[in-house]
Order: structure tokens, then C-alpha cells, then sequence
């Protein structure tokens, strides 16, 4: 069997559901694979686990994969399971806000670590400046975790994912009509979100293409099932779970939400969606954005896709 | 015995401030869900409510006191949700299951103590250095100081990520990051031990031409042991510091500190002071087992009654 | 007593380099002392006493003259071991107990086990603290801590004993009794004993010499043979020859005191 | 290679020039005091550098002292109002506070020794909740900016000085205080000529102790939510920026910073209590 | 000698409990100090010398008997400020100049700033000190030290003068200067002096009258009024007035004494 190493972005939950239920289900054994999940956290950029050689594949945001491959780490996409993206931006109706043109004068939360890129274009674009609350700007604050700051009232809006702390906004008992939602794909700001890069000069080794291509089938079919499994795959989460601290129910509401991001991609990158990211990166390139600063060449490649789903 | 009554009325009384603390600290949810569950409350507007202050709300609805002790996920969860959680996840479940805190106690525990081990022991090699060594003691000294104004969360992820890059994970980065917090009072505790004998019990070995080795093993180490004994209480508890930071970056899978990580991910503020008061007693616990062997020690070597 | 000197210093001289500036501890100090004398060292705080017997003990490098001791050189002696050295304060171990901190010269010498079990008794007996060897130090009044610290000097049996102030810490009847012991082990043993001390009876009762010391620079005013009997019992020091000899040895000191 | 063994040849050269300085005859002046931990730190850099290109590890593992200086010297002014917020908001005003209580928390302690007895092993549990739990409570409760941050400031320092002024307090002899009894002094008295005297060493080591406390708290406690600034936004951001080189820079204050109040500390400590056996030299 | 008593003890008693039991330290204490006498206490370590002193400057409990001071009870003389207590050691806080030590007492007081730096510099003048009042405690000698705590205790011009072993670590060329300066002192300022000693010469030298001990329980065994006259020149001790009463001293200390 082939060792494969696989960096979370984050701590384990439904939002990888494809790849534990890939495992579980023994698919990756089927492709005479054995793959090690290393859940991530906060404190980890898998693109740098990925440079010093403690994974052979990661997930991450392709924001930050690009901008990696800016500073030296030669990140390629092979695969694309999410076909949309999850992260939104929430606030309060009762803070005044109802569109966009509301923001000025209001406290934002914002995800950094690299997620933080999308939300500076969006800004640029409508003029906003993000050093103060003021007539013309926002004041931002560094979201950690949790929807806390929204839930306490620390700040006006913050960043969501529909998956999970959008549900845990909604538990809190503010319901959907207290509040508006952004969407960022839906405005024009969409980025791609979980995909799997792998290092530039690794894919010239033949022999590692054909873990990869085995790896991307696996995990596609690991997807694939789980979508039409939701509860299986929740429960499926829960038992890789080492914390002990996810719940059955919140998982379930994550995979039934992730299904709704996969449901359209069969693995296959779709070059509009990274012309797109591409664009919304470039937009607003600043000292707060500087994820990338021009056009990158070669960051994706169809050959493990195309050779996985043949 | 002295103690024990002082420090249970001190505990009572945290424990009533903590109780009426947290009505003003839930209030606001307290308050919406019961308005949700159909009572009456004051003011009735969503939005007026969150303008208000916590204690002027809790003064309005003094119906919703008791709920803001009962919630699934308060700002401040109470005493008893606290005890009853640690309770479920220690006696109520198996130790090896991962829902156990007993389990991610253990996981914390042994990072902790190879952690310790490794720190100790190259405190101590340090401190016999820069014992024997004044140009160890002058180059090495001041840079130890400065060694510990680095804050240890910020390259916990790189020593991870650079050990990892060399095939060593698990409990080794976690442990070293552990020695890296207990290794330093351990030094200066020890520097100062060893030097502690007076001039005129160095000048006693030397009337009997005694070797560097048999001035170290007969007077510097025996003189250092309550110093030393004195700095492992310290190191013990940087350690178990140590562990939990170095398990945030390791994935925050297991152990303690990934209890706290996660909880904090999705709210579970139960769940998150449940496991800040495990972290507490095992650290009490390890301070008290240190103390117990010192004690043991120094009675053997006729230094305490 | 003219016979081969066991101490020898001539022209002795020892500066202290300080931060405030060199010290003269010692200037110009000749002396001889003779095998199985009794030799006491009395002046004013300061005046170099302690110094001195370090420098016999090798403890101190003399920045000037000569010394030896035995015929050798300090650090010679001192590698041969040559002598028991006893301090102010008794400093025993308080980790070992009374034995043990006795064992501990002929551990580092490297006595064989049941020499040193032999040993200690032996001195332990000396010292009249048989049955004390197992308790620590500190269950042991400051009298008995100090016969324990000249037991350790004894157990290995060399034939200078040097001792500085030994008594300085005790009440004046302990140190009376403990006076009258060492002039009996001495006796017994014939040891040659360099002896400092504060108090001018004490060092005319045990003496058979007494070096009177002045200080800054610390030189010797006075050498005063005894003519005291060998057999001294405690009250030959209301005798007039013992009180002609304080006399002497105070009017000395007076001499070269600056009071502060 | 070359330049691996270059690093090691290195370290075997300066480590002689050391020994020789130390063991020197002008080992005891200044300048030889300050130039000994400094060649130890400059070879340590110096063999950083030479590892770093030898192995030419990329900048996202761990960039080299060069360039780490070069972000320092060019992000100037970033990192002048990251260290205003964290250090001289969060950290300075968490200690001032920190400090002050532990302070009258000690005074209140040594006058009723039932509240001795009953607080501090109380308090020593407290002590041992970890930073990376209270952290998100603390900013959960006083906001994210840098209020939390002192907040976190004052829990890590409370008991370690609370602990330090009590045993100060206590530091006196017998005689010292039968003094005080003779003159029938009152309780104030007695505090503010004997006890608060005395308890200086004790007071200046948990000042010491705290100081780096402080730096790290703030910095820590800005993992856990910030506004968007401290040399702990900077640091957490660059890191998932992959901008090692800021990350370090933002170390290297910390490190300077930390080791600067240390000192400034250090120094205080040294006029105010001159008389103190072990500050005489 | 036959004033009203400034201190007047009947049958006191004191017994410390310790985690070993009771231990008597004071057992029967009678006495009376009469007005500008100079009472001397020896006795072997441990006989409550100490703990008489302390009893009457009341920081001590005694547990029987009666005890008064000035005619009040000893609390309300210590509240009146009725005495200056001289300990063994110096005792001075290191953190302040010796001029600021003698100044604390009168901090203390409430004396007004220009009386406590006349009060000063007339303390400093009296114990030889002028000059030095800028300098701090660990840069004067032992003896310089101690003669500063007798300034201390004396700058509040308390007329009872309590001395627990004032020169205990002195040496004896400088402590027989002090206790001629003492001596005039006393003589000067006619205060009542309890003086705590363990050295029979300087008991003699100094008191009107010597109160020996016995330990265990602590009591008088022996109480000497001293015959020599007013005016003691230091070589005193030389003639057979002293010897004498210095031989019946030592008689009554031999008596009660177990050695350690
Ligand atoms: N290590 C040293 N460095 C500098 N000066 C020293 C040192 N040791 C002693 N001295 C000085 O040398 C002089 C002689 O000191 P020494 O200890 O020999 O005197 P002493 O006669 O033994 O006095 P005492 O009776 O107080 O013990 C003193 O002035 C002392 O301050
Ligand atoms: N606080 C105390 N608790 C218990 N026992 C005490 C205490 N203070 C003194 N003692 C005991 O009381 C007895 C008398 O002590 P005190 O100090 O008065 O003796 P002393 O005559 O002053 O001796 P020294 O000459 O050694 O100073 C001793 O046996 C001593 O151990
Ligand atoms: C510190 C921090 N950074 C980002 C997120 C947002 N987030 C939610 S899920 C996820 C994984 C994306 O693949 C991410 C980045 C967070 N919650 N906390
Ligand atoms: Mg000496
Ligand atoms: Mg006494």
C-alpha cells in the first residue's frame, strides 16, 4: 500500500466528511492507498506543513494556496470538491444594516489566517474604507472561532460559513429574519474554498501522480457517498473525532449544509471559478491584501482529474 | 487543618459571587428565550434589550435569574455546570473513551512529564555550565532571559511544523515545547543552589584537596536540593503550560488542550471551563506530588523535619 | 622547642586587590613555628589572622616572601594533607549527619570503608560525642557542633591542626570547658595547633606561643613565649604569671588597636 | 555544506574568544560583561544564517537573520503601532493594573492571616489556569480590544506577585519588628518603615517575573481575537499569510521589548534597593 | 541605692508552650532595679536573661506573678515609650542611613522635623559617630554598628536603657572600649541600665549590681552588689576587688551550669 498524508485546514468536521468517509468506507484501501488524516486548527497553514514535507496533500482555500505559491511554495490544485463556497458575511437587521451601503459606522468581524482576502476586494469595491468606524469606513476586528462576537454583541456583522457558524447563530436564538446575509459568491466575490494542492515538482514524479489520481478518486467517491449519506457520514465525522467535543446534531447540520457546496463538482477544477478568484484577488491588491500581486501560471492542472475520472 | 477552614469560606464566597455574577452575564439570552418560550418580559423589543445593561436588564426580570443558571452555552456557566460536567466526562465515562477528560488529561499528562524530564534534565546540565563554566555563565545567562520573552504560542506551530518536516511527531514536539517553558526556572533555581554553599564550605573540601567532581557531588548538589526542589514546583506547572500550547498546533486533536481549542470553536463555554479546571487540579495534582517528594527528600537528607 | 620548623614564613606579604583599591593583609610576617607547639594568634579584627593561617593552609596565594610548611610548599602540603583545618563556625553538612560530615575528609581521601567506620568512632570518642554520630547537626547544641567540626579535622589524622576562631561563637563556660579538652587532646596527641582567636585568656591559657598581630598592614608586634606550665588546670588563670602574660599580650594589642 | 561546517567552525572559534574573555584579566569590566553575551548572541545569529543558506531551507520554514532584519527595518511603522497596542496598551496597562492589585490584595492579606490562609491556595489553583483557556473567556467578556488583552495581563500576574509582596511582608526578623513594638508604632507605621522596606527584593523579583509575563499574555491573548493591530494579529495573520519574515520581525520586538522592560525592571531594582545583600557588589 | 524601684518583679514566672511541651523559662523571678542603677544579667544560654528583658520591655507574657515598670504595668510603659531596647545585633535597617535609623524612633514619635535632626546630631556626637550619619549600616563596622543602635535607643531620651548582649559580636579590644564609653555614659545621663551579658569581666566592669541565673527552669541563683567604685578606669580589672567579685560571679554561673 501507498502512504499518503493529507493536511486538514481545519480541526475535524463535516466539512471533510468525504475524505473520513473515504477512509472508513475503505475506498482508499480499495485503491490500495493508506492515507493519514492530519486534522488542522488555527495555528495551522497547511500550505507550510506542505513546504517542510509533513503532508503529501492538503485542503485549503485557494486564496491562500495562490498566495503561497507567490511566497515560494509552488501549490498546485489537482482537485476541486467544492464547487461553491460557503462564507458569508451575517448582520444584525436591529444594527441598521440592510445592505451594503449600511456598513459605514459598524463593526466587522473578519476571519484572518488567509481567509481574509475576499473581504478586502468586496470592500475595495464598494469604497469602504476598513481603518475606523466612521461616516466612510468600518472598524474590522479579528473573528476568532466562534459567531461569539455577533452572539454577545461585540460586533454588527460577522463572517460565516453557511455550515457552521451560521447554524451556530442560529441556535443562539437570533433568527433567520433578525438577520441579512452576504453572500461573497453571489456578489461577485466568490472564492474557491476546500480544494486539494499538492507541491509543483512532486507531480513530475510519475509515481506520485498515480497516488494522486488514486487519492482524487477515492475521495471523490468518498464525497459522492457522503452527500447521499448525510447521517452516516455525520456519524462517520463524529467517531474521528478525537476531541470527543462535536456533537452528532451539529455535524449533521454541517454535512447536510457542505453537501449543498459539493453537490456540483465531480473533482474537476472549473477555470471560470478560478478566473474568478483570480479576479477577486487581484482587486483590491493592498498591504491587507497582498495574497497575490499578478496573474499565476501553472497553479492548476486538470491531468489528475481528468486521469481519476476516465 | 489551619487551612482547611479559611480556605472553604474563601471558596464559598468566590463560589456566591460566581453564582450572582453570572445572572447580569446570561441575562440577555435568558431573557430572549423565555420572551421565545412565550413569558413575559421587560422591555419586549429584541433590539431595546441588547442596548441595555446587563444589570438594569436583570433588575427588570427577576423571573429569568434562575434560567441564566441553567443555559446550554452561558457567557459564564455556573458552579454546578462546571462540577456536573466534569463529572460526566470523568466518572461517567470510560477512561480510554475520547469523551473522557480522564483520557485527555492522560495525553496532556505525558507530554507534560517527558516535557518536564527533558527540561529538567538540560536546566540542571546548564546550571552545572554555567556553574563551572564563567564563560558559560556570561554568554548564556542573559540570552536565557531573553529566550522567555518569546512568546511560545507564536513559534509552537513553527517548531511543530520543523520537527514534523524531520519525521518526529507526537509527543516529542509537544514535550519539547514543554521543556522549553520549565527548563528556565529550573536553570536559575539551580544556578543559585549550586552556588548557595558559603565561601568557608567550599574552603573545607579544598583543605582536603578535594576534586571539581567531589566538591559537585558532595557539597554543590546536596546544598542545591530545596533550590532545585523549589524551581521543579515552578517547572511543573510550565510544563503542563507547555503541553497545552504545544497541542493547539499539533492538530488540537487531543489532550487538554484541544478540549479548550474546541470548545471555544463552537461556543461549548461548559465545555471549555470544565476543561480550565482540569488543567487546574492536574496541575495542583503535579505541584503536590513535587512537594511530596521534596518533602520525602529533604527528610532523607536531614534538611526538614 | 627548637626543633625542626614544621611553619616556616619569611618576609610574608599579602595585598588584596579590591574595587576601592589593593588591601596589605599581610606585610613582612616572619615566624617559626616548631613541631607539637601550640601557637595562638590574637589582635584585632582585620589584622590578618585568618589570612595568615589561610596562607599556611593554601588557601591564599601570598603575593610576597616565603612559606613552607613541612618543608614543602603550601600547595604541596596541601595536595600531601598536611593538616586539619577548623573553622569559625563549625560548617557542618546539614545534609550528613555527624558521622557522615566526619566520614567525609576520609571519603574524599579514600580511606576503605572500615577505616573510616574505625575512624570516626575513634574521634567521635575524642571529642567525647559518642552516641551523637547519627543525629544531623542541627539536633546538636553549638558546643557539641563545634568538638564535631574538630573531630572532622582529626579523623584523618594530620599532624598540624590550623584553627580559626573555633570557639568565637560559644558562651564563655562552654568555651571554657571546651579549652580545657583541647589542651588534653593536644597533650595526648602532640599535634602542632595554629590557633586564632579574639579573647586574651583564651589565648594565654592553651598557648605555648602567642603571636600578637596589629593591623593595616597586618604585621606581628609581638611573640610571646609562654612560660606557663604544660599542666594547666581552668583557674592557673587567676594566677599572677597568667595574668602578666595577658598583661603583656593586652598591652600589646592596645598598642596597635585603631578601636574601629 | 560548506557553509554548515563554516557555522560549526564558527561556534568553535567564538565560543575560545569567549572562554579567553571570560577568564581574562579584564573579565570583571563592563564592557567585557556586555561584549561576552554579546558575541555568544551575534554567533548564534551568525550560525542561523549559515544553517538557513547551507540547507537552504525556503522562508515559510524559517527565514534567515538577514532578512528577518531587512522586514524589521522596512515594516517601521507597522510594527511601531503593533507594539503600541499590545505593549504599551495591553501589556503596560494589564501590569500597572495587575501589579496595583496584587499590591493591595498583599496588604489586606498580611493584616488578616485568615484571608492568607483561605486566598492563596485559592489562589495558586487560579494561577494554574492555563492563558490559552482564559484567554477566549476574557475576550469574550472585555472585547477585543485592548482591554481583554490587559485583562489577560492582570490574571498572569496577579498571584506570582501576590505571592512575592506577601512573603516580602513577612521578611522581617523577629528583632526587626520587637523594634517596632518597642517604640509602640502603630500597624501603618510599622507597613510603611519595616515591612514595605523589606519586602522591596521580593517585590522587585515578582516585578521581573511579571514583566515578561506581561509581554506574553498580551500577545497571546490576541490569538484569541483582536482589532486589527498587535504584534499578535501580525503575527497570527503573517503566519497564514506565509510572511515568516514578519512573524520574526514581530518576535524579535517581543524578544527586545520583553528583555528591555526586563531590564528597565532590573535597573529600578537596583537603585531602590542598593542596600540589599544581594545587590551589593 | 535604696530608691522607689523603676523595675519591680515579684515571683515571675514565664512558660513557653512549644509543640514539645512546656518549657519554664523564667520560673520565681524576683527582684527590684532602683533608679539610675546598672543591673548586669548572666547567666549560661538559655536561662532567660533574654526573656526577663523582654518581659519588661512587654514583649513577653509572663504567665505568673507581677511585674511593673515606672510603677505601670510593662504594656503601658512600652505604650508611654518608657525605655530604649538595645538587641544583640545591631538591627539596623540597612535601607536607611545610620542617621535616618536613629531618626526612626523619632519618626516615629511624632517628634517634629528640627528636633529630629537636633536629636540626631546630638546622638551621633555622644556614641562617637559624628560624620558619619550619611553612611549606611553595611558600610561601618561591627562596632560602629552597635554603637549606632545605642544611639537609636538612646535619641528618644527614654530613662530606662534595656541592652540584650549589646556587644555579643564584638570583639574584645573593641568591646572594652565601648564599655568604657558606656560607663560614661551611663554616668553622664544617670538612666536606669538592664544589661544582658555573657561575659563575667565586662559584668563586673560595668554594673552596680550583677544578677546571676541558672537555666532550667530560668532563675536567680545569686545577686551582687557591686563594690567598686563610681569612677572605673579599664585596668580595674586587674586589681583583687574585681577578681573577687568576678571569682564569686564565675562560682555562682559553674554552679547552675550543664556545660551544653
Ligand atoms: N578576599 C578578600 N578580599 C579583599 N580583602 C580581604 C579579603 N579577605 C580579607 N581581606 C582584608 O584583609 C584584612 C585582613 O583580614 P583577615 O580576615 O585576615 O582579618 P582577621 O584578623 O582574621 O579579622 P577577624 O578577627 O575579623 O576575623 C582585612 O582588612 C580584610 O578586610
Ligand atoms: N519564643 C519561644 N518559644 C519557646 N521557647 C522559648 C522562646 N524563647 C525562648 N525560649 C526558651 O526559653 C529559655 C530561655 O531563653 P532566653 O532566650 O531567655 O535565654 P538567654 O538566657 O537569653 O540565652 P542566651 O544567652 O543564649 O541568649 C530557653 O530554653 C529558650 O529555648
Ligand atoms: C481563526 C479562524 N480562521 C478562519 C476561520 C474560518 N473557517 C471556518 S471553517 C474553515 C476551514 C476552511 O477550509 C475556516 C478557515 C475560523 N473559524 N477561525
Ligand atoms: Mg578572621
Ligand atoms: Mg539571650
Amino acid at each position: 500500500q501507498d502512504e499518503v498524508t493529507l493536511q486538514l485546514k481545519w480541526v475535524t468536521q463535516a466539512q471533510f466528511a468525504g475524505y473520513y468517509v473515504a477512509k472508513d468506507k475503505g475506498f482508499y484501501e480499495e485503491e490500495n492507498l493508506d492515507v493519514t488524516i492530519k486534522p488542522g486548527g488555527p495555528d495551522i497553514a497547511p500550505e507550510q506543513v506542505i513546504a517542510a514535507g509533513g503532508a503529501d496533500v492538503i485542503t485549503t482555500w485557494m486564496a491562500a494556496g495562490l498566495a503561497a505559491r507567490e511566497r515560494g511554495v509552488p501549490l498546485v490544485n489537482i482537485a476541486q470538491p467544492f464547487k461553491t463556497g460557503g462564507l458569508q458575511v451575517n448582520c444584525l437587521k436591529s444594527a441598521g444594516i440592510e445592505t451594503p451601503e449600511d456598513f459605514p459606522g459598524h463593526i466587522m468581524g473578519v476571519w484572518f489566517y488567509g481567509n481574509e482576502y475576499p473581504f478586502y476586494a468586496w470592500m475595495a469595491s464598494l469604497g469602504i474604507e476598513t481603518d475606523g468606524a466612521d461616516e466612510n469606513g468600518v472598524s474590522v476586528i479579528k473573528q476568532a472561532f466562534s459567531a461569539d462576537p455577533l452572539i454577545q454583541g461585540q460586533a454588527d456583522c460577522i463572517s460565516t460559513m453557511t455550515y457552521n457558524e451560521y447554524g451556530q447563530v442560529l441556535d443562539a436564538g437570533i433568527t433567520e429574519d433578525e438577520l441579512v446575509t452576504f453572500n461573497y459568491l453571489e456578489m461577485g466575490f466568490g472564492m474557491l474554498e476546500d480544494g486539494l494542492y499538492v507541491l509543483e515538482e512532486n507531480l513530475e514524479d510519475p509515481e506520485f501522480r498515480d497516488k494522486m489520481v488514486r487519492f482524487v478518486r477515492a475521495s471523490m467517491k468518498g464525497w459522492k457517498y457522503a452527500e447521499e449519506n448525510p447521517a452516516e457520514a455525520a456519524q462517520i465525522v463524529l467517531d474521528n473525532d478525537e476531541t470527543g467535543a462535536q456533537t452528532l446534531e451539529h455535524q449533521e447540520y454541517m454535512m447536510g449544509e457542505v453537501a449543498k457546496l459539493t453537490e456540483g463538482s465531480d473533482g474537476t477544477l472549473d477555470p471560470a471559478d478560478y478566473e474568478q478568484t483570480v479576479k477577486t484577488l487581484l482587486s483590491a491588491v493592498s498591504a491587507e491584501n497582498p495574497a497575490i500581486t499578478k496573474e499565476p501560471e501553472g497553479a492548476w492542472t486538470h491531468d489528475i482529474t481528468d486521469e481519476a475520472l476516465k | 487543618m489551619r487551612t482547611i477552614l479559611p480556605v472553604a469560606v474563601v471558596v464559598a464566597a468566590i463560589v456566591a459571587f460566581w453564582y450572582l455574577a453570572a445572572i447580569p452575564m446570561n441575562i440577555h439570552f435568558a431573557v430572549t428565550s423565555a420572551q421565545r418560550a412565550g413569558a413575559e418580559v421587560t422591555p419586549e423589543s429584541g433590539a431595546e434589550r441588547r442596548n441595555m445593561g446587563a444589570i438594569a436588564l436583570a433588575a427588570r426580570n427577576p423571573a429569568q435569574w434562575t434560567d441564566s443558571w441553567t443555559q446550554a452555552k452561558p457567557r459564564l456557566p455556573v458552579p454546578h455546570q462546571v462540577v456536573a460536567e466534569l463529572w460526566r466526562t470523568t466518572a461517567l465515562q470510560h477512561p480510554a473513551s475520547k469523551q473522557s477528560l480522564v483520557y485527555h488529561g492522560w495525553v496532556t499528562l505525558s507530554a507534560t512529564v517527558v516535557g518536564f524530564a527533558i527540561g529538567t534534565g538540560l536546566g540542571i546540565l546548564l546550571a552545572i555550565g554555567i556553574v563551572h563554566s564563567r564563560a558559560m555563565d556570561m554568554s548564556v545567562m542573559p540570552w536565557a532571559i531573553a529566550s522567555q520573552t518569546i512568546p511560545i504560542l507564536a513559534i509552537a506551530p513553527m517548531i511543530i511544523v520543523v520537527l514534523n518536516s524531520i519525521g518526529v511527531q507526537g509527543l516529542i514536539p509537544k514535550a519539547i515545547i514543554s521543556a522549553y517553558l520549565s527548563f528556565f526556572p529550573v536553570v536559575v533555581g539551580m544556578v543559585k543552589g549550586l552556588r548557595s554553599p558559603d565561601a568557608m564550605q567550599f574552603d573545607l573540601l579544598k583543605t582536603y584537596n578535594a576534586s571539581r567532581s567531589e566538591t559537585f557531588w558532595k557539597l554543590r548538589l546536596p546544598a542545591s536540593a530545596p533550590y532545585l526542589f523549589a524551581s521543579l514546583k515552578v517547572g511543573i506547572a510550565a510544563s503542563l503550560v507547555g503541553a497545552i500550547v504545544g497541542e493547539l498546533p499539533t492538530g488540537a486533536s487531543r489532550g487538554l488542550g484541544a478540549r479548550l481549542l474546541t470548545g471555544s470553536y463552537y461556543g461549548q463555554t461548559v465545555q471549555i471551563w470544565s476543561a480550565l479546571f482540569a488543567t487546574a487540579i492536574l496541575a495542583a495534582a503535579l505541584v503536590a506530588i513535587v512537594a511530596g517528594i521534596e518533602r520525602a527528600t529533604l527528610k532523607r537528607m536531614g534538611l526538614a523535619t | 622547642m627548637t626543633q625542626v620548623p614544621v611553619i616556616e614564613s619569611k618576609n610574608l606579604d599579602l595585598t588584596f586587590e579590591t574595587a576601592d583599591g589593593p588591601v596589605a593583609a599581610l606585610k613582612d610576617v616572619s615566624l617559626q613555628i616548631g613541631a607539637g607547639e601550640f601557637v595562638s594568634f590574637i589582635g584585632p579584627s582585620g589584622c590578618g589572622k585568618t589570612t595568615f593561617l589561610r596562607c599556611v593552609a593554601a588557601l591564599e596565594e601570598p603575593t610576597g616572601g616565603s612559606l613552607t610548611v613541612n618543608g614543602m610548599s603550601p600547595e604541596e602540603a596541601r595536595k600531601a594533607r598536611a593538616y586539619g583545618y577548623v573553622f569559625q563556625a563549625a560548617g557542618l553538612y546539614p545534609w550528613r549527619t555527624i558521622a557522615k560530615n566526619i566520614r567525609l575528609p576520609l571519603e574524599i581521601m579514600g580511606f576503605s570503608r572500615a577505616e573510616q567506620e574505625e575512624r570516626v568512632n575513634r574521634v567521635l570518642e575524642l571529642v567525647d560525642l559518642a552516641g551523637f554520630g547519627g543525629k544531623y547537626p542541627w539536633q546538636l547544641s553549638g558546643g557539641m557542633q563545634q568538638r564535631a567540626s574538630i573531630a572532622r579535622a582529626l579523623s584523618f589524622d594530620a599532624d598540624i591542626l590550623l584553627m580559626d576562631e573555633p570557639f568565637g561563637a560559644l558562651d564563655e563556660i562552654v568555651r571554657d570547658h571546651l579549652n580545657e579538652e583541647l589542651l588534653k587532646l593536644w597533650a595526648r596527641t602532640g599535634k602542632t595547633i595554629g590557633f586564632v582567636t579574639h579573647s586574651i585568656p583564651e589565648a594565654v591559657y592553651l598557648s605555648t606561643k602567642i603571636v600578637v598581630m596589629s593591623p593595616r598592614p597586618g604585621r606581628i608586634t609581638d611573640v610571646i613565649e609562654s612560660t606557663l606550665p604544660q599542666e594547666r588546670p581552668l583557674d592557673i588563670r587567676d594566677t599572677p604569671e597568667f595574668l602578666e602574660i595577658a598583661h603583656r599580650v593586652r598591652d600589646g594589642l592596645r598598642a596597635g588597636h585603631a578601636y574601629d | 555544506m560548506i557553509l554548515i561546517i563554516a557555522a560549526l567552525a564558527l561556534w568553535a572559534i567564538m565560543w575560545t574568544v569567549n572562554v579567553r574573555l571570560a577568564n581574562g584579566e579584564s573579565a570583571g569590566t563592563s564592557t567585557v560583561r556586555l561584549l561576552v553575551p554579546l558575541l555568544f548572541g551575534l554567533t548564534l545569529l551568525a550560525m542561523w544564517e549559515l544553517v538557513v543558506r547551507g540547507l537552504e531551507l525556503p522562508i515559510v520554514i524559517l527565514p534567515a537573520p538577514s532578512v528577518i532584519a531587512e522586514r524589521v527595518a522596512g515594516s517601521g511603522p507597522t510594527l511601531w503601532v503593533d507594539f503600541k497596542q499590545t505593549f504599551l496598551k495591553g501589556a503596560l496597562g494589564g501590569y500597572a493594573i495587575g501589579c496595583t492589585a496584587a499590591f493591595l490584595t498583599a496588604i489586606l492579606v498580611d493584616r488578616w492571616d485568615f484571608l492568607r490562609r483561605g486566598l492563596l491556595p485559592v489562589g495558586s489553583f487560579v494561577a494554574a489556569l492555563p492563558i490559552v483557556g482564559t484567554a477566549p473567556i476574557l475576550v469574550m467578556w472585555y472585547g477585543f480590544d485592548w482591554h481583554s488583552k490587559a485583562a489577560v495581563v492582570v490574571l498572569m500576574v496577579f498571584f506570582p506577585m501576590l505571592v512575592n509582596i506577601v512573603a516580602g511582608l513577612q521578611d522581617t526578623t523577629q528583632m526587626q519588628r520587637d523594634l517596632m513594638k518597642t517604640y509602640a508604632a502603630s500597624y501603618w507605621q510599622g507597613l510603611f518603615k519595616l515591612r514595605l522596606p523589606a519586602a522591596m527584593p521580593f517585590i522587585f523579583n515578582g516585578l521581573k517575573i511579571s514583566s515578561t509575563l506581561a509581554m506574553i499574555g498580551a500577545i497571546v491573548a490576541e490569538f484569541f481575537g483582536s482589532p486589527i493591530v498587535g504584534m499578535g494579529f501580525r503575527i497570527s495573520t503573517s503566519v497564514g499569510q506565509l510572511a515568516l519574515d514578519m512573524v520574526w520581525a514581530e518576535i524579535v520586538v517581543a524578544a527586545l521589548a520583553g528583555s528591555a522592560f526586563y531590564g528597565v525592571v532590573a535597573l529600578i531594582e537596583r537603585r531602590l534597593t542598593f542596600w540589599h545583600p544581594s545587590q551589593r557588589r
